[in-house]
């Protein structure tokens, strides 16, 4: 997501299968002196070109104004500057360097975030879990960002067929097969850009029928 | 007419017709004498009459082709190397060169070429615009462009001669035939078509000038900015206002329910005071009222119900001295040293100003009161007066008044944390012990050194009522 | 002159082996000349004046919508997630399809050497011009960050010295519809040069002479011109046809190449191709219909060619209503469920009204037009096609909304409801439309002189031949 | 206006009017050729079926039935909107469509084969096998609703509906026009016209329908709203083609000499050209939104074609079947030249038969997901082009019977003399 170059055609929020892209209809920041037209203006110019430069120093957010589209950027900035550090210290970064500000907000540590192409992460281990799943993987989306399926314990007399099938037969992380011709998720993840799952215990996943006893 | 004609160039003769048929009998006429530089003039395309005045077809569609081919090449050339080489950006898992997305601006562009041109090469081949033709010269030949045919043939032609081709023009069965002279309206462009075009061509550079100007000026100013989009970071900082929330302030207050990093200390007991299960039994909707008021984090909420809780208890029947509210009884905390030393710490910072070091309700703020005799001053509690011990005052009453306060007292729970106002009840019992504490209290090892302290103590006391008792005695026998 | 058809027969029987005329009347040149020239140079009459005073007042709430728009932001419409493209778009795409009419009526109907088009070419092909007017107004001014639209051009921006994406189907509707407006220009401009020249030579004033002289190049009808010209315009129709078929092609990969479900369909670059023509034919008999009786062109504009026209506008809604049910079928036969829902929620979910008004209008209101009856009965075929219009509006409400407004994710499903600048920004598009059209009228050639001239010529032609042929088996 | 000579009309029983000899003896050549090519082709077919192969021989068959079938169906079309349009410079060849349409009626017969194989289960459309779903993992549910529409009692009602209507058309349009050889009568042209319209509405849906069961059900996961169309498109190009290469045998012959000019040629190349890219362009439609969308129920079947020698296949089409003929086709000069023309709607003719071969022949694979389709070796191409040529053979067998005991053009259409005076523009 380029902010600074996107015109606002809202394409990409519309064509977005699970919709987690915003959008700034209206300025909504227009009396701090960085709005449209001539009233945020008049006092401001020397504040505003120190904040200019201040923002061209400013490695780590961009911001946006309206007409812009809005995006997760999974902290892009924490992951930075958590790669950063770990250059500094000559080793690569590790499981708890990125603390995404969700996951920090979480009181019920709900959110892992990490990098997947170290196996030992806590997130790689949580893609592998039998109930990790992908929203919308059927639409060959190639989701970074993984859920546990909720832990339900149904008395065994309960269970449904469906249920009994799916725990006989319950493997490993099933995907799909890769056979787009699109490998730019494959990039992203050498990039030691994280991953998050969220252990989402509200979310209801009706077909996985991966429940199995867990408190 | 005629004296007129003399002086002019002449450019050769014209024969109008009024139908297609012989027109084009007259065309065939004309090319079979041999005539090749000749035209006609029809309102409309005349089929069969390039074959009759022997026009060769053109090249035009040749142009069109490699106008075309050039535009195909143009827009790949243009998609591979913008998208593939210059600038890669990733985008829906698509290679970077991915030519079935380049086909249609291909396909777009090339039939834009291609139109450019068939319609610029119309105009090329026929050498258009040409606003001044000397047929024009013929007021006659205006009904070229309505119902009337005509057919010229130029003088320059080798057989030219003018009495023969009249002659033979008429032959045809043309009812007029006329040369054509030079045109004589004047050739000079009138001035003030210059002016014009010299102003529209220099306004139209200036908005050029004023974005070149503004692109090249160096300057501390930031350029003007019609539209700010992103050139001025938005960020709000804290204590400032903003129109945007209903309280205009701009750093949000918690979301209600929120619990600070940390600050999730055991259950609702801990963080009330109060044994909510117990109070569940005794008064579930004020159990359920006092747990939604937590929940929305609201301070005031949680001292009214926390009051009203204990006040419920007041009100009932017999006003009872013992307070029936399920308090608390002990310290949820770990008592040890570490947690007296903090809450020591705790109650020197928060309480002593008030409640003096010792507890006994004489700090400085007291001392200061007093001094100043205000009126409405009520004097803070003293610590060791029997009705707050532990066995008339729980724990966890003395935590709810830490907490959300007692008359005059305000409420410490914005303040300190739970953990330490913890930490202060287990101080304040300190407090109290150590006004009636016994020897009995003081652990074996220690007895010695208490004692001997204690021994200390009473001799320097002694010591210094005597000396207090020699002082006075001095005093009497001056 | 003595084989014209006497004025007011029947024009629509036609006996097989020999062709109807197409103009009516005992008409000469100089008469086409005379009734076409006559809608420019006389006076506006009081109906032209008035029109032109509404349509130019909705103008004018157009331009002060945009304005309040670009100052205000582009949340003054109804768009909301997760509906991101509202009436904008709807508003484009109905106005790019009306846009495909003249084209294809000058382009295609000319390779197929249908000489019916030459009285309603230029008329058309000037509505296309307007329509693609209006379409371009909304996806300029329906980006967030409407001054920064010229970034869709390629050129890179000074301070980010980034390339626009070529792999972005906006990008192509970009190319697209700039050709397209383009290339109609040319192809409208170009086959009026020498009506123009008619007009010129007609002017008693001198700057009429002197305004028409310009635009008309200097045009003399020279023999060899007109063969370039021809050449000329044979290749430019040639041009013409395929990118008529690419413009709608290219504004369905908008929708088709997503993953929205009810977007994503194979069908949906000829299903636009065949519901552009159809509105954009029902707009031109809309509009054709009161201007040839105001006007005066009964003659040249017969019931013959309505009825023609009424046979495109039948087989066309056929095959939209086809497209409609194929659709239907394949999301049943896929057994994909998020498509089966798609098309399940249009038909019967909250919208289910725009889509029965759009099934309705499109392609059962067409079917009167089997009967001959409802061809050739103007008032009957204006209503028609007031209902196909307002359906295709539709069916471009029914594509965009309601598969946007519940896809996948039942917790992102919303209800759209446009506001008041949505109305008036539609209602403006009409004004500019038609202010553009009322304008052409009294400025430009209506009717196409110099084709009508040549099918005169033509019919004429083979009458002679007819006759002769008749006299020889005698 | 013109400056050709004055066109003679020749009275309706001219002996250039009817099937020359020398092509009305090819007959039994080719019908008792064709079907020996036809029965060994297959035969192999069925011999070069392997593990990676497993449908090889009836694919092969329905291939070579598509690829005539598809001819017959475009000449059922040209037939029905030249009558729609009133088209006055088609009526000269008109009645080579007309040939050919009728042969839908033998065609029925050829199909025989295809709904033989409903019998073994798996043999051809792979839907048969009661075992697929389990088999690949489908959701049993959703299989059952599909096979509520794939089924073979269904199937084989719906193609025979198909061949009625289709049938039924041919005939109807075929009566008109040989009655009026004789009869002269204007009526039959109005009322074939009258029925042009619904005849077209009917044609679409029918096409469209025929297409999704015999070429999309092969694959029976896979759906594309625009596989009718694309089938379609196919059969119409390849029509115009055999309509100008039939003419120019007929010319070479002595049929006709007079009456099909060179304008028609040129017509006839316009439209193979416009339809060249329309193929093109619903081909590449159809590609383009797949591979953009890149679902995987979608992308399963270019899959298939993408890798291996279909993948060859798919880029020797796009270069073969689009760029060669459309630059080849594009000079008018060239649409002018008869014998050009002629060779070139040859070319484009065996086109067309790659092109069906590429949509029935991989879906013969052994369908598991790393499996590659192939030609099935050298005996599988022989196979392939064996069934083919003789299918071919035999279609054009039939055509000649068919066209040997009528006249070669529609004498007394009362448009005859338009089209013979035609001119293009």
């Amino acid at each position: 997501m380029a902010y600074n170059r996107c015109i606002g055609t809202r394409y990409c929020a519309n064509n977005c299968p699970v919709k987690v892209r915003r959008f700034n209809y209206f300025n909504y920041n227009a009396e701090v002196g960085v709005g449209y037209g001539v009233e945020a203006f008049p006092s401001a110019i020397e504040k505003a070109n120190r904040k200019l430069q201040a923002l061209v120093l400013n490695p780590e957010v961009t911001v946006r104004g309206r007409g812009v589209m809005e995006k997760c950027t999974y902290c892009v900035q924490r992951v930075e500057k958590a790669k950063i550090h770990a250059r500094k210290e000559g080793r690569k970064i590790e499981d708890g360097d990125v603390i995404t500000a969700c996951q920090a907000a979480c009181s019920t540590n709900a959110i892992d975030f990490g990098n997947i192409s170290d196996e030992e992460s806590v997130v790689a281990k949580k893609h592998a879990d039998t109930r990790a799943y992908g929203m919308l993987e059927q639409l060959n989306i190639k989701p970074r960002t993984m859920y546990l399926a909720r832990v339900r314990n149904p008395h065994p007399r309960l269970k449904t067929t469906q249920q009994i099938e799916d725990l006989a037969t319950i493997e490993a992380h099933h995907g799909h097969g890769g056979h787009g011709e699109g490998d730019g998720h494959d990039e992203h993840a050498a990039d030691a850009h994280g991953e998050a799952a969220h252990n989402d215990s509200a979310h209801s996943d009706e077909h996985h029928g991966e429940e199995q006893h867990a408190e | 007419m005629s004296d007129t004609n003399s002086e002019k160039i002449v450019h050769g003769m014209m024969a109008e017709f009024t139908t297609v048929d012989t027109l084009l009998s007259a065309c065939r006429r004309i090319r079979d004498a041999g005539y090749t530089k000749t035209d006609a003039y029809t309102p409309f395309p005349v089929h069969g009459i390039d074959k009759a005045l022997g026009i060769k077809p053109t090249i035009l569609p040749w142009i069109c082709f490699f106008a075309g081919l050039t535009g195909t090449c143009i827009a790949l050339t243009m998609e591979i190397w913008m998208n593939g080489v210059d600038y890669k950006y990733i985008i829906s898992g698509k290679p970077f060169i991915s030519l079935p997305a380049f086909i249609p601006v291909a396909f777009e562009l090339t039939i834009l070429l291609a139109s450019f041109g068939a319609f610029f090469g119309m105009w090329a081949l026929n050498g258009l615009p040409r606003f001044s033709n000397p047929m024009f010269t013929d007021p006659r030949f205006d009904r070229a462009t309505d119902d009337r045919f005509f057919l010229y043939i130029d003088a320059k032609d080798e057989r030219y001669d003018a009495a023969g081709v009249r002659s033979l023009l008429t032959d045809t069965g043309s009812d007029y035939v006329s040369e054509v002279l030079e045109d004589n309206t004047p050739k000079e462009i009138p001035r003030p078509i210059f002016v014009i075009w010299g102003v529209a061509v220099a306004a139209s550079v200036i908005p050029l000038l004023c974005v070149l100007l503004m692109r090249v000026t160096n300057s501390s100013q930031p350029r003007f900015h019609i539209f700010m989009d992103m050139d001025f970071s938005p960020a709000k900082d804290a204590q400032q206002v903003t129109s945007l929330f209903a309280d205009n302030r701009a750093m949000r207050p918690d979301v209600p329910g929120t619990v600070a990093r940390g600050q999730l200390i055991g259950s609702l007991d801990v963080m009330t005071g109060i044994d909510v299960d117990s109070l569940q039994a005794m008064n579930a909707p004020q159990a359920q009222r006092l747990v939604a008021a937590f929940m929305q984090d609201d301070q005031a909420a949680i001292a009214d119900e926390v009051t009203d809780v204990a006040k419920a208890e007041d009100d009932k029947e017999t006003p009872s001295v013992m307070d029936t509210t399920p308090w608390v009884t002990e310290n949820p905390m770990t008592v040890d040293s570490e947690l007296m030393a903090r809450g020591q710490q705790q109650f020197g910072i928060y309480c002593s100003v008030c409640h003096g070091m010792d507890g006994k309700g004489n700090g400085l703020v007291n001392q200061r009161a007093q001094e100043k005799g205000f009126d409405t001053w009520v004097p803070p509690s003293n610590m060791h007066q029997d009705t707050l011990y532990s066995d008339k005052y729980p724990d966890g009453k003395l935590f709810s008044t830490i907490s959300n306060g007692i008359r005059k007292m305000p409420g410490y729970a914005g303040q300190i944390k739970v953990e330490d106002r913890w930490a202060i009840v287990a101080y304040v019992r300190a407090l109290q012990k150590s006004q009636n504490a016994t020897m009995d209290l003081i652990p074996e090892g220690r007895k010695e050194e208490v004692k001997s302290a204690v021994d200390a103590a009473q001799k320097e006391l002694q010591r210094q009522a005597d000396e207090a008792a020699k002082a006075a005695a001095a005093r009497e026998q001056k | 002159m003595s084989l014209a058809i006497p004025n007011g027969l029947d024009n629509t029987v036609e006996r097989p082996g020999e062709r109807a005329p197409l103009v009516l009347g005992n008409t000469n040149y100089h008469d086409i000349t005379e009734s076409v020239c006559q809608v420019a140079e006389r006076k506006p009459s009081a109906g032209w004046v008035g029109g032109f005073l509404v349509a130019f007042a909705l103008l004018q709430m157009l331009g002060l919508l945009i304005v309040y728009l670009i100052y205000t932001g582009v949340g003054v419409w109804g768009n909301r997630a997760p509906i991101f493209w509202g009436w904008p778009i709807v508003n484009f795409v109905f106005w790019v399809g009306i846009g495909h009419a003249g084209t294809l009526i000058s382009a295609i109907l000319y390779l197929f050497r249908q000489e019916w088009r030459t009285s309603i070419n230029r008329a058309a092909e000037a509505m296309t011009i307007f329509a693609v007017a209006c379409a371009g107004t909304f996806p300029g001014i329906h980006v967030g960050r409407a001054w920064l639209a010229f970034w869709l051009a390629p050129y890179p921006s000074l301070n980010l010295w980034m390339w626009p994406q070529f792999r972005s189907p906006l990008l192509w509707d970009v190319f697209a519809v700039s050709t397209y407006g383009t290339v109609s220009l040319l192809f409208w401009y170009m086959g009026m040069v020498p009506d123009l020249a008619t007009f010129r030579d007609r002017s008693k004033n001198k700057y009429r002479r002197m305004i028409y002289g310009l635009l008309c190049l200097g045009w003399s009808g020279s023999s060899r011109h007109w063969m370039r010209y021809e050449k000329a315009y044979a290749i430019l129709a040639a041009l013409a046809a395929p990118l008529v078929l690419s413009v709608h092609t290219i504004v369905s990969f908008d929708f088709a190449v997503s993953q929205v479900p009810g977007w994503h369909t194979t069908i949906f670059p000829p299903y636009f191709v065949a519901g552009a023509i159809f509105s954009g034919f029902a707009m031109v008999l809309t509009l054709m219909i009161p201007a040839r009786s105001m006007l005066n062109l009964e003659k040249l504009i017969t019931i013959r060619h309505l009825e023609n026209m009424c046979k495109i506008i039948l087989a066309t809604g056929s095959l939209v209503g086809l497209a409609y049910g194929t659709e239907f079928f394949i999301a049943w036969y896929g057994q994909v469920p998020a498509e089966q829902f798609a098309f399940i929620n249009r038909a019967f979910g909250p919208y289910w009204w725009a889509y029965w008004t759009m099934v309705s209008c499109n392609v059962i209101s067409p079917q009167l037009f089997w009967f001959k009856k409802c061809r050739t009965t103007p008032w009957i075929i204006v209503v028609v096609c007031i209902f196909v219009n307002i359906g295709m509006w539709f069916e471009r409400f029914v594509i965009t909304i309601t598969s946007l407004s519940r896809d996948y994710l039942p917790s992102a499903w919303a209800y759209f409801s446009p506001t008041w600048v949505d109305w008036g920004m539609l209602i403006g598009s009409f004004g500019l439309f038609f202010t553009l059209f009322l304008l052409f009228c009294r400025t430009l050639p209506v009717i196409n002189m110099a084709e009508v001239k040549s099918s005169l010529a033509k019919q004429h032609h083979m009458a002679h031949a007819a006759a002769e042929h008749g006299e020889a088996e005698h | 206006m013109s400056e050709h000579a004055a066109p003679k009309f020749k009275p309706a029983d001219d002996p250039t009017f009817s099937l020359p000899s020398s092509l009305a003896s090819l007959q039994l050549p080719l019908l008792g050729g064709g079907l020996v090519a036809l029965i060994v082709g297959v035969g192999m077919a069925f011999a070069a079926e392997s593990e990676s192969m497993p449908r090889f021989g009836f694919s092969t068959y329905l291939t070579a039935y598509m690829y005539v079938l598809t001819l017959a169906l475009g000449s059922l079309f040209f037939v029905l909107i030249q009558h729609l349009v009133r088209a006055g410079w088609s009526v000269v060849v008109r009645r080579i469509a007309e040939c050919f349409m009728i042969l839908i009626l033998p065609l029925a017969i050829l199909f025989l084969p295809i709904l033989f194989s409903l019998f073994f289960e798996g043999r051809l459309f792979v839907w048969t096998d009661p075992n697929f779903a389990s088999a690949h993992g489908l959701d049993a549910k959703m299989w059952a609703t599909k096979t509520s529409f794939l089924n073979a009692p269904f199937f084989i009602a719906r193609s025979v509906l198909y061949f009625l209507i289709w049938g039924g058309l041919a005939v109807y349009y075929w009566r008109g026009s040989t009655t009026q050889d004789e009869t002269g009568e204007r009526a039959a042209t109005d009322r074939m016209q009258y029925w042009a319209g619904p005849a077209v509405m009917l044609f679409a849906l029918t096409t469209s329908f025929a297409a999704f069961d015999w070429g999309m059900s092969l694959a029976p996961m896979w759906f594309s709203t625009m596989f009718g169309v694309y089938i379609f498109a196919g059969a119409i190009l390849s029509a115009h083609c055999l309509i100008t290469v039939v003419s120019y045998v007929l010319q070479r012959h002595g049929a006709m000499k007079d009456e099909i000019t060179v304008e028609h040629y040129h017509d006839l190349g316009k439209y193979i050209f416009g339809f060249i890219v329309f193929w093109t362009y619903i081909g590449f439609s159809q590609y383009l939104l797949i591979w953009y969308g890149n679902m995987p129920e979608e992308t399963e079947w270019f899959f298939a074609r993408q890798r291996g020698v279909f993948g060859g296949l798919s880029i020797a089409l796009i270069l073969l079947h689009w760029l060669v003929p459309f630059l080849g086709t594009m000079s008018r000069h060239i649409r002018r030249r008869p014998g050009l023309m002629a060779m070139w709607a040859c070319y484009i003719l065996v086109m067309h038969a790659i092109d069906i071969y590429w949509i029935v022949m991989p879906e013969a694979r052994h369908l598991v997901h790393e499996n590659i389709p192939n030609l099935g070796g050298a005996l599988g191409l022989i196979a392939s082009i064996l069934s083919i040529v003789g299918m071919t053979a035999l279609f054009v067998g039939l055509g000649l019977r068919v066209a040997s005991g009528n006249r070669v053009i529609a004498v007394r259409d009362p448009r005859l003399r338009e089209s013979i005076v035609f001119e293009n523009l």
